[in-house]
């Protein structure tokens, strides 16, 4: 099996959960990552302090649109305060594949934008 | 053409020393010239030479070494100069081609650009050739217009008529071949009727020169700027040719020493051309490895140089077009295109298949490729790209082929 | 530093090719490294290998070349940071000195000065350090205003003082070690008065940088620009070393590729710092060849290349002083002045001098060495002016000496 | 004897002809040697279309100096027009020595200034 592109990878990237557009919605961002061009958004609905719905929308490489999909299962329903202290450990472990630093911006874009969308900061996660 | 489709040039393989490595055990196939070229063992060779018996700082130097630097230095200029057509005099040495626009830009455009004036760009632009004209169209309140891009991504000399037909066109700034779509652009007809039309042109030639004679007295443009990186030269250095006439009126751009003729406390006056253009210790061993570059082109032959070209793109033309939900951007006709190939794969993005390639130790970029406007005129965040030099062969297009129906199998299409 | 002076640094000198040449069968005497240093084998090596194995465009780039090529430069602005006591992300490359200078004063000059804004240079600066400042205060109104310099050459800290007491000062550009004079300014000192009083500072560190230990960040200058080709490095590169906050908000200087964000048709965002100021391809092989250089000067140690520029100095201040009808140029004491000095001899014009030198092949400079104001101050068209670098020994003074009562017989004195 | 410093360069050097200044004057003007920063002025007193008489003014070096010194014995009493026709040639055989590239500027500056005067034409002599 190849060991970036694993099944699941592909089955995200092919079939990417919780993408679209949410409206109306509470917080939102919108962001691109430089190196390649690709843009991603996001939607989110607050409810009690939680993240009670969300929709990535965009276009990106398998990495990126992967890593949107997947995380994007975990974000919803976690505290907006949680989010805040995700780091791009979170984001590589749930993609459960090695990221070689050229491609550590696409897998990184989605967890930037939701920290866009709930704190305000725009810089790339560590 | 028969003769080099026959008899590709592969016989300067064996001077690109970066050609010899392998990856995995897989010898690298470099498809990545447009971004920047590989270089010959005769540029590297002339560079070292010169850090180790020559260097010295240029002009002003009494002593023996440093009439030899000056020597190789200026002596480089003029080959350099005649390359391209051009006179010394008016070849200005910058850092890079980004660098050479931006000498015009601030130049050129901060003096001559007010309310109402029109700059016109085109939707294929690489962004050197597109953000220091939006910079200094804000600073000075002229408006920046683009002529669109066709289907087969050409651009209308119809257009162009209507848009200088309109007046206020003071510059038109088009590159002379596209970085993305490789389109030839017919610049000799569109300096022609910006001139009529009271406008200058800029040629960004970034492209072109690397890969075509390109006669740039002949061409009629009053600016034309390169970069030798691309050329099979080092990087650190690029070129600005301008009309002598525009030149000689133009305030400096960068101050410093050796562009000035004499300093007073309040003010200053400036050197004779070229060098009221170039501030501070200049690219010397850099100018040294363009001029051993342009002399290896131009040993090769330039008309040479193009037909391979020429070949190789038509038969990446005719070989990519047999993958699978390919679409490849750009005129279909190699005689219309620089060797510069951008396509896409419906299902995969762009950087999976730069990924895929690279297993395979295929170099090819992708990206927006620094032309984010074009990029939205073709509807798409990326492209794949690959290009071409002398030192590119068949197979090297073969071994591409093959990388992308690799990516196809990965991918499961 | 007893040490070093009867053990000088004399083992390096088999690292520099260029220090191998005759010139009719004499041993080059290279006594110019103020205009440019050698280059040992290290730096020249440096950067053949990488054309030679890893050349590539950096960044952006998916396949295993380059991301090696982006490593190299990258590892390289790392190195050089560290070099100079500077975080990588303020780190900045140019073109060179000049470059780096014109980057703040259009950049920093152009959004922070405006009619009655004063920007504070002294007499001794190169003109490099001068012409920028007089073209943006020429554009923006702003006044310039000069400090003088002493006898001995130096600056004085209470007319630095009552200038900044009169308010309104903006920015002061000092160097940090006269071209001409040696003068080791007081910049720390200057930099502290200058923020007290609301302005900021840029120190011109080309001399410095390559001859002494210089720490950045507890120098406390906003800004500091300095030259590889100076530092044993390569031709085609400077280095600005800004403060992040100023950085942060001054608009990009040079535009194009890189240094975007995004394009848009009508406006564009900027990339992060650095690259926020580096449009088109950097330069290199150049980084490569000016991260050698550093770690060169760290093996060497700069206190050990500050020891040894000393002792030089001193000796040579000590047999100038033998020649008849000299005057020496600058502070008298070795401890305040860097590894450079300028001379005149009554009744033989410094270009005579330079001639007669250059025929034992001893290299020396003749001329203004870019500081026209100074020269002026001065009471002299011209000054000679032999200056020193690791390579150098003691028996190159004695070779320039020799020159020199050779030059006076010549002119029958 | 040294081929460049010859006894009657070092003397012309030493004891410049026809060096100060002249008022009043018809014709003047004033240039320098950007390389290496010499000054040199001229002034010219026009008589029935001839120079009937001239100074140099400034700083330079032996080759400079001498050059200036040199010419100006034969400039003076030439017709004004016959100046203007006068090339590089001309000072290089009145100084009698081999110039090097490096030295070329020093040797042509006082006809540069001379050609300033009399045409207006500021530019280095071929
Ligand atoms: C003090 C000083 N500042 C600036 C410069 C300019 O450096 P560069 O020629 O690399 O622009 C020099 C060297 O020429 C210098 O000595
Ligand atoms: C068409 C075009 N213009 C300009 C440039 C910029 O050249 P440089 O990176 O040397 O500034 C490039 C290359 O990147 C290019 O392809």
């Amino acid at each position: 099996m190849d060991a970036l592109y694993r099944d699941y990878i592909l089955e995200h990237y092919k079939n990417p959960r919780n993408f679209g557009e949410l409206e109306p919605h509470d917080l939102d961002f919108h962001d691109h990552n430089p190196l390649c061009g690709d843009e991603l958004g996001v939607h989110i609905v607050v409810e009690d302090g939680k993240v009670a719905d969300l929709r990535f929308h965009g276009q990106g490489c398998a990495i990126s649109q992967a890593a949107a999909s997947i995380t994007s299962e975990e974000l919803i329903g976690m505290p907006v305060a949680e989010v805040e202290r995700l780091g791009a450990d979170w984001v590589i472990d749930q993609l459960g594949i090695d990221i070689s630093p050229t491609r550590r911006k696409c897998a990184l874009l989605s967890l930037k934008v939701m920290r866009g969308a709930t704190t305000g900061d725009a810089s790339w996660p560590d | 053409m028969a003769a080099v489709a026959t008899q590709p040039l592969v016989d300067v393989r064996a001077d690109f020393p970066v050609l010899q490595r392998t990856f995995d055990g897989k010898p690298v196939v470099f498809l990545d010239s447009a971004a920047t070229a590989q270089k010959p063992v005769q540029v590297i060779d002339a560079m070292s030479a010169y850090y180790r018996t020559s260097n010295s700082n240029v002009h002003r130097g009494v002593y023996a070494l440093a009439r030899e630097a000056t020597d190789l230095f200026e002596g480089a200029r003029k080959r350099v100069a005649a390359f391209a057509g051009a006179d010394p005099a008016t070849t200005i040495f910058t850092g890079n081609a980004s660098g050479a626009i931006n000498l015009v830009a601030y130049s050129w455009g901060r003096t001559n650009l007010g309310p109402g004036d029109v700059v016109v760009v085109t939707h294929m632009e690489h962004h050197s050739n597109i953000v220091p004209w939006q910079l200094v169209c804000a600073e000075r309140g002229a408006r920046l217009r683009y002529l669109s891009t066709s289907e087969t991504g050409e651009l209308s000399l119809d257009e162009l008529d209507e848009v200088l037909d309109g007046g206020s066109v003071k510059l038109v700034a088009v590159a002379h071949v596209s970085n993305v779509l490789g389109t030839l652009n017919p610049v000799e007809e569109i300096a022609a009727r910006a001139r009529t039309a009271g406008a200058v042109t800029l040629v960004d030639g970034a492209q072109a020169m690397p890969q075509m004679p390109v006669d740039i007295d002949r061409l009629g443009a009053d600016f034309y700027a390169w970069t030798a990186h691309k050329a099979l030269g080092p990087t650190g250095i690029g070129v600005l040719h301008g009309r002598r006439e525009l030149l000689e009126t133009m305030p400096p751009f960068i101050a410093g020493g050796h562009m000035i003729s004499r300093v007073d406390l309040e003010s200053s006056s400036w050197n004779e051309l070229p060098w009221k253009f170039e501030a501070g210790t200049s690219p010397i061993a850099e100018a040294v490895g363009l001029g051993a570059a342009v002399d290896y082109l131009r040993a090769v032959g330039m008309d040479r140089v193009r037909a391979h070209e020429r070949e190789l793109t038509a038969y990446a033309l005719e070989r990519l077009a047999e993958v699978d939900d390919i679409r490849i951007f750009g005129p279909l006709d190699a005689e219309r295109r620089g060797g510069v190939v951008s396509f896409a794969i419906d299902g995969i993005h762009a950087h999976d298949i730069a990924e895929i390639c690279d297993r395979e130790a295929v170099c090819i970029r992708a990206g927006h490729h620094c032309a984010q406007p074009l990029m939205r005129t073709l509807g798409v965040a990326a492209t794949a790209r690959a290009s071409f030099h002398v030192y590119n062969s068949r197979d090297d297009v073969d071994a591409l082929v093959s990388a992308l129906q690799a990516a196809r199998k990965v991918f499961e299409l």
